[in-house]
């Protein structure tokens, strides 16, 4: 086993990046050609990697025991019996691919488009540290791990929003308070998250000290904070009972914040609509997916039992979620907020098939991430360059965009359709077969709730259609507004293209042949399906 | 990506064949597994004129009619060869692995996702349609959009249209028909709404997506659940599925409401009463593409996909309780859909409204249980609409409106387009000898015997009543489907020209075309005279129900006093029509809607379900509910989130000034940080280091009293 | 916790001799905080750094004993006194040397927490327990384990040394101003 | 000799000088008290080399090492006080306060 499987090949993927950093940060402010193409480097290199990762990745070898590949398990803080164990299955993997893929069209369409308060060093190092807290969260096998990468995502994206932000002014509702956008966004976005991940980690140790390694082989009474082992002992019943359920719970809020879930949302439009291009588009495609991965790696597996008792609730709050979205979609006039809403429809669908706790609903969940990824990555890619022409997100006065910038119109119209679940294009799969599985969820959960589900969701893909294709009519057709007259409109320029191009190939390779992710995903899925039915007994 | 690789050669390899009853026919050889570049070629192509049209021969025309022309060809060949020697063939493409199954027989065998393409009758005769009409289209096309606006990109999303449709027809499983009905879908929304400066175009598009999403909603239901109870969307394993019978298998508890989800969804297609709004506004697309959409590839799919489901719907104990609705909902349709025919001035109105009429009558023929006849009317019918489309387009381009008070008298200017016009008309009145005559009798026919006592119908729906009723609407159907041809024809070659400047005969380009189609809608009907000719019966009807033993049912013999009725009912029609507008020819502007007191004011308001729809449901939602959705999440939700924030802002400032009082400075600085209402980023800026050194101390201290009381105590 | 008892602290002769040296040591360390003049400061942290020398060679540290001697009182000191002569520091009773009295109470309590945090420690952790009775660390020994023990911090420090000297320079070097640099005789 | 006592003293000389540092506005002055703090830890060392009668007088070795580096710091603290009251006419800590955004 050579050098790159034993644990070197995923730490690079992961902290190239953040090397990358400090090397931004070392480079004289001047010299901002150096700093761009030094972050490019990285972000590139940080790529590479995690495809030839892909590539060593061995998709057949699921039978020998452990399902995590590439990995290593090193002594860390031993004082907590916390350990560097990281490593990928079929699940972790496309994410882990996925992140990488959008911090480096990221780095590569901020070249020139640097939101004010200009200063490219900084913007630079914190995309490539957020790049290293999303791909470390993906590989990380320990808990403590996993909470410090998690974290660590969570200042660069502050700051993007609270330093480059939106510095409108904005009045609160009710409270009648006025504050200037981004800080009120970042501010929100903060607390919300730090308010899940106090929970969160809460449900983590008590996971830790309801842990006992002598059930795994291990010195009895000792604890573990190791993903695979707790997963191990959460199949043998050990976090049964009545704590359970308040663990879930606390798991529960940390994630569903992130992803986030219906009553949880409020943080998103602001967050989105405030902050600068690149972070809205990091943030849609990979922060989001922290969450609902985090279901998947940690709260289903080693909470089983508890998971098929709370699946109704989670899928009641993820259609509440598809419906609602849709609606306050339906009444935004700007459209990067309108966007930001769809995320949340769109994570509904994720949710759903999560909540049906069968192999089929989470490889849609997962391509579903996968999907939401690139297609609402693009979609804020679109908006922000749009936005940085017109110097404004209100549809109403953006009509006729398809005459003034022909190619920008015309992505902008594949992306949207893409994103309303068009076959053949990557937005698919992830809601049809969300709801295939929601007809027939795991057994033993209620059929007649699952299927109502079904049919609201569906109703749901009717909603999405409708306020992608009413924003299309906004902000593409018609005559373009007299008020663009003698605007220099240049359409879509080099490096957007050099950005955006991988990304609607990435679209359309997606949808035309799904197996790019399942073929990962499979596998791996049943793998952890089957643990939650032998957990169950069904 | 070793995955990828050998999923590379999979690709290659997994090619299978899969025919299903098939085994006393030819599978076609080399012709029928290289069926797949049937669909391929245009999706290829589409892109490609994208990219590479604008320098192409004819900026784009070019590659997309040598497409179609492909598509022909190989349409032609394989519908002779088939009707020679029957073809069943069926080829697979592994996509991916979902998960594994959790419902029918095979309970954790792994479920597949699959690309294919499927050689039989039906899908061999769609082939041919869509192949030979759609090429006679392109080559119309070049002539109507010449000189036109995006004249490159609507070449490009016209071949997308087709390509959508032959993807549909030659899929082999449910999520590659999903997959092809809505690329029909979104290339209709591109087309429709291809003039999309002016704002109703655009919404036209708008409403045709969404009346087709609506309705998908059900084909993706229906899919759903038949895929997920036979455990494959394979349509041979659903076949076998119903083959093997009824009784407690989990197909057939689910059938009622698959089959009707799954009729939900052609409805949408094809238009259906009341889900037919979409058609008629679907005008404002160039006229090619209505004459596409009409005729070959967008409103066949419902009836298509209906006959793909045909056992499913047949079959006792499945989805059979469903025929007693697709019988009314199409005997609907095509009745008043009919009526709405007779008031419109817009030529291409009447021609839309008379294409919802003639769907409702294959929908009628396919709950009759008619297979053939329903798609021998489909075949027949794309032939004289795609040429009525087409003239009218003619007539359009000559006279620069679509509406019929700017006509009349056009006989002189434009022969070719007159008589073509007539025959295609007549042909689809159903006068006899001409196509729709045999088509649409073959369908009366089909709904007498489903009325008759050995029918499935009437012995286990106790549908008798109810099809002789039927029987009855349609024989009127005919009757009003002469009456308003009559006027068009009239209004738009009779009598004086009312518009302005001198109309002239449209290009060759556009003539020749014409008379293709003319031909074809002439002669059509040969090809299935009952007990004389049975090419269509044999190729596309009997052979597919190998496996269920006398299914469908197909008239042997012509039953002349039935043919006379819908013939008479044709010709008095005409009759009728000519009475009404022919005597006085210049008087007729005033006459040439008719207006009935009561029923006047119903059709011109089109029975008042579009604005049902917009009033009732569509305003509503866009306007007071999401408005409501959203203030909510303003005012409630975020009310409690900021609240919070305000609650904690008031708390430290509460602090901040009792702390005021305190004397000390450590607490000071900190306090008059958290007292900054609650600013987070002005926490420890008092920028005074000996302040944080003193807060650093105190820190210290805390820790360092806390180990040495773990050590003590 | 360990007994605490008089005894062991009043026993030998040596305490005594500790207590004639720390006390005034802790007045000295009082009255370099507190003084209200610069140079007096200055002066009772010699005494203070006197006072922990005498300790060192009572407790047979001789080496390091004369090491503070002359590099602290020696050089630092007088380093110190330069400082102030440079910076102009007020010569003289001077009260605005302090921080006004709530911010000197809060430091009071903090260090005042600390010292009897550590007091309580050690009592804790060693009681009365005596060192052992000391014969003098030849500066031999000492050289030999610092330059084969410990040579490399050794040499550390030796760069450490270098680099404040130089940075030292750098820092405290007024930049020459342009016309200075005209006239070329820009210095250190 | 009793170790506690030393290790009290040099609480005691400690706690004087985290004081001085605190409450001193003076910059020399603050330095002054460093000094103070580094006296104390030096007693420690020294005290505790006593008490475990160290072979290779690894407490004294690092007194002198402190002794060294304090010297260091001296240097570098005074020039550093030097350019600030060069560049603010005065050396009062409290007016420095860059560090607020």
């Amino acid at each position: 086993m050579g050098w790159f499987e034993s644990g070197w090949g995923l730490s690079l993927v992961v902290f190239l990046p953040m090397v990358g950093a400090f090397a931004v940060l070392a480079i004289p402010k001047a010299k901002e050609e150096a700093q761009k193409q030094t972050a490019f480097l990285f972000a590139l290199a940080s790529f590479l990697l995690s495809v030839v990762v892909a590539f060593q990745f061995d998709y057949g070898a699921l039978g020998d025991g452990s399902r995590y590949q590439l990995g290593t398990d090193l002594q860390w803080i031993s004082a907590i019996s916390s350990r560097y164990h990281i490593g990928i299955d079929g699940i972790s993997l496309p994410l882990l691919v996925l992140s990488t893929f959008v911090t480096l069209l990221s780095v590569i369409y901020t070249w020139n488009h640097f939101p004010d308060p200009h200063n490219p060093k900084a913007f630079l190092a914190l995309i490539l540290v957020l790049a290293t807290g999303m791909a470390g969260t993906f590989v990380a096998l320990d808990l403590i791990l996993f909470f410090v990468f998690f974290e660590v995502v969570l200042l660069p994206m502050y700051f993007m929003i609270g330093i480059w932000g939106d510095r409108n002014e904005v009045t609160l509702p009710v409270l009648r308070r006025t504050t200037e956008m981004r800080l009120y966004a970042a501010i929100k976005f903060f607390l919300f998250t730090l308010f899940g991940s106090a929970f969160m980690l809460l449900g983590f140790l008590a996971l830790f000290f309801r842990s006992d390694m002598g059930l795994v082989g291990g010195t009895p009474g000792a604890h573990t904070f190791d993903i695979e082992l707790l997963t191990e002992m959460g199949g043998m019943g050990v976090f049964a009972g009545g704590a359970a359920f308040w663990i879930f719970a606390a798991l529960f809020l940390g994630f569903a914040v992130k992803v986030p879930m219906f009553p949880f949302h409020t943080w998103l439009p602001d967050a989105h609509t405030a902050a600068p291009t690149v972070g809205s588009v990091l943030l849609a495609a990979i922060l989001l997916k922290l969450g609902t991965y985090a279901f998947v790696r940690i709260s289903l597996p080693i909470l089983p039992e508890e998971a098929e008792s709370w699946a109704p609730a989670i899928a009641i709050l993820a259609v509440i979620g598809i419906i609602y979205a849709s609606l306050a979609c339906l009444a935004q006039t700007d459209m990067k907020r309108l966007i930001a809403f769809s995320s949340v429809g769109h994570m509904g669908f994720v949710m759903l098939g999560i909540a049906t706790l069968t192999d089929i609903g989470i490889n849609a969940a997962i391509i579903g991430m996968v999907a939401h990824g690139v297609i609402t990555g693009m979609l804020f890619f679109l908006a922000g360059s749009m936005s940085h022409r017109y110097h404004t997100r209100e549809m109403a006065r953006l009509g006729g965009n398809q005459k003034l910038m022909p190619i920008m119109g015309g992505i902008l119209g594949f992306t949207a359709m893409a994103s309303l679940g068009l076959p053949g294009l990557a937005g698919f799969w992830g809601e049809f077969m969300a709801l295939l599985a929601s007809f027939n969820p795991l057994e033993g959960l209620s059929l007649s709730l699952f299927r109502t589900l079904m049919i609201l969701g569906a109703v749901g893909t009717v909603l999405t259609a409708g306020y992608m294709l009413w924003m299309l009519q906004k902000v593409n057709f018609g005559e373009p507004s007299a008020e663009w007259e003698g605007h220099d409109l240049h359409d879509v320029d080099r490096w957007e293209m050099a950005a955006w191009a991988p990304m609607l190939v990435a679209i359309l390779g997606i949808g035309v042949f799904p197996r790019i992710v399942f073929g990962a995903t499979n596998e791996a899925v049943i793998d952890v399906v089957d643990g939650i039915r032998a957990a169950i007994g069904v | 990506m070793t995955h990828l690789l050998a999923s590379a050669d999979r690709l290659l390899l997994a090619a299978e064949e899969a025919g299903h009853g098939a085994e006393e026919f030819a599978d076609g050889g080399i012709l029928a597994s290289g069926a797949w570049l049937i669909p391929v070629v245009p999706m290829v192509v589409a892109f490609l004129i994208v990219f590479f049209g604008k320098r192409s021969p004819y900026k784009g025309w070019a590659m997309a009619t040598g497409t179609m022309a492909f598509v022909a060809l190989y349409g032609v060949v394989l519908f002779i060869s088939n009707l020679n020697q029957g073809i069943t063939y069926e080829g697979a493409v592994h996509l991916a692995d979902i998960g594994t199954q959790s419902l029918g027989e095979h309970v954790g065998d792994i479920f597949a996702i699959e690309w294919g393409w499927m050689v039989d009758g039906l899908s061999i005769m769609m082939y041919f349609v869509v192949g030979v009409v759609g090429l006679l289209v392109f080559i119309y096309a070049k002539g109507y959009m010449e000189g036109d606006v995006r004249h490159t990109w609507f070449f490009a999303s016209f071949t997308l249209f087709a390509g959508g449709m032959l993807v549909l027809v030659s899929a082999p499983n449910l999520i590659q028909l999903i997959v092809g009905w809505e690329l029909v879908g979104v290339a209709s929304y591109l087309l429709i709404g291809h003039y999309w400066e002016e704002h109703e175009n655009s919404s036209a598009a708008i409403k045709a997506f969404l009346v087709n999403k609506v309705a998908d909603t059900g084909l993706f239901i229906g899919a759903i659940i038949v895929g997920t109870s036979v455990g494959s969307f394979r349509f041979t394993d659903i076949m076998e599925a119903i083959a093997a019978g009824g009784g407690d298998t989990p197909l057939a508890r689910f059938a009622f409401w698959a089959g009707l989800a799954i009729f939900i969804g052609a409805m949408g297609k094809s238009a259906q009463f009341p889900l037919h709004v979409w058609l008629p506004d679907a005008m404002a697309g160039p006229t090619p593409v209505s004459a596409l959409m009409h005729a070959a590839t967008m409103v066949t799919a419902g009836v298509y996909l209906i006959g793909r489901m045909f056992p499913f719907y047949m079959v006792e104990g499945f989805a059979d309780e469903v025929r007693g609705i697709i019988i009314v909902i199409g005997a609907l349709t095509l009745f008043l859909t009919g009526l709405l025919a007779l008031v419109q001035d817009d030529i291409k109105r009447v021609l839309a409204y008379s294409t919802l009429s003639q769907l409702g009558y294959m929908v009628t023929a396919m709950g009759a249980g008619a297979y053939t006849a329903g798609l021998f009317h489909l075949f027949t019918h794309a032939f004289f609409k795609a040429l009525l489309f087409l003239g009218a387009g003619a007539v359009i381009h000559a006279v620069h409106s679509n509406n019929m008070s700017d006509m009349g008298g056009l006989r002189k200017y434009m022969p070719y387009t007159f008589w073509t016009f007539v025959i295609g008309s007549w042909a689809l009145a159903g006068i006899p000898v001409l196509a729709g005559f045999w088509s649409k009798d073959e369908i009366l026919a089909g709904v007498q015997f489903a009325g008759s006592s050995e029918s499935g119908f009437s012995i286990a729906q106790g549908g008798a009543g109810l099809a002789n009723l039927v029987l009855v609407v349609a024989i009127a159907g005919a009757f009003v489907t002469a009456f308003y041809m009559t006027r068009a024809v009239w209004l738009t070659f009779f009598g004086t020209y009312k518009g302005h400047g001198t109309p002239h005969e449209a290009p060759r380009v556009m003539t020749y075309p014409l008379v293709g189609l003319a031909a074809g809608s002439a002669l059509a009907g040969f090809l299935n005279v009952p007990g004389v000719t049975e090419f269509f019966t044999e190729g596309v009807g009997a052979r597919f129900f190998e496996g269920f033993g006398g299914l469908e049912h197909h008239v042997t013999s012509i039953d002349w006093a039935l043919a006379g009725l819908g013939s008479a009912a044709a010709i008095a029609g005409v009759a009728v029509g000519y009475t009404i507008w022919g005597p006085d020819r210049e008087t007729q502007q005033a006459r040439d809607t008719f207006s009935i007191p009561v029923l006047y004011p119903l059709l011109r308001h089109k029975y008042y379900i579009d604005d049902f729809y917009m009033d009732g449901v569509v305003r509503p939602v866009r306007g007071p509910l999401a408005r409501a959705v959203n203030w909510f999440n303003d005012h409630v939700i975020d009310l409690v989130v900021n609240g919070a924030g305000w609650l904690a802002a008031v708390v430290a400032r509460a602090v901040y000034f009792f702390d005021q009082r305190g004397i000390d400075g450590a607490i000071h600085a900190s306090a008059s940080v958290t007292g900054g209402g609650g600013g987070l980023l002005r926490l420890l800026q008092t920028g005074k280091v000996q302040q944080y050194a003193i807060l650093l101390f105190a820190g210290t201290v805390i820790l360092v009293a806390g180990f040495v009381s773990f050590a003590i105590f | 916790m360990v007994a605490v008892t008089a005894g062991d602290w009043f026993s030998t002769p040596e305490n005594y001799v500790f207590l004639a040296i720390a006390l005034p040591l802790v007045f000295a360390g009082w009255r370099v905080v507190t003084s209200s003049n610069v140079v007096h400061a200055v002066l009772y942290l010699v005494g203070a750094l006197g006072g922990s020398a005498a300790l060192f060679l009572l407790l047979g540290a001789e080496f390091v004993a004369w090491a503070v001697v002359l590099v602290y009182i020696g050089a630092v000191v007088v380093l110190f006194l330069f400082g102030i002569m440079i910076t102009r520091a007020p010569i003289g009773v001077e009260v605005e040397l302090s921080h006004p009295l709530r911010v000197r109470i809060s430091a009071a309590l903090v260090s005042g927490a600390l010292f009897v945090l550590i007091a309580i420690a050690a009592l804790t952790a060693f009681g009365s327990e005596s060192i052992p009775e000391a014969e003098v660390t030849r500066t031999a020994d000492i050289g030999q384990s610092i330059f084969e023990r410990f040579v490399i911090p050794f040499e550390v420090v030796s760069v450490v040394l270098l680099a404040a000297l130089v940075g030292g320079i750098v820092i405290a070097r007024r930049d020459p101003s342009p016309e200075e640099i005209a006239a070329g005789k820009e210095t250190l | 000799m009793i170790i506690t006592q030393f290790v009290i003293l040099g609480a005691a000389l400690f706690a004087l000088g985290v004081y001085g540092v605190l409450s001193r506005r003076n910059a020399v002055l603050v330095l002054l008290s460093v000094e103070l703090m580094l006296a104390a830890v030096n007693i420690n060392l020294v005290a505790f080399d006593a008490f475990v009668a160290d072979r290779i007088a690894g407490g004294q070795i690092f007194a002198l090492f402190i002794i060294a580096v304090a010297a260091a710091e001296v240097g570098i603290g005074l020039a550093i006080v030097l350019l600030i009251f060069r560049n603010r006419r005065s050396a009062n800590v409290d007016e420095l306060d860059l560090l607020k955004l």
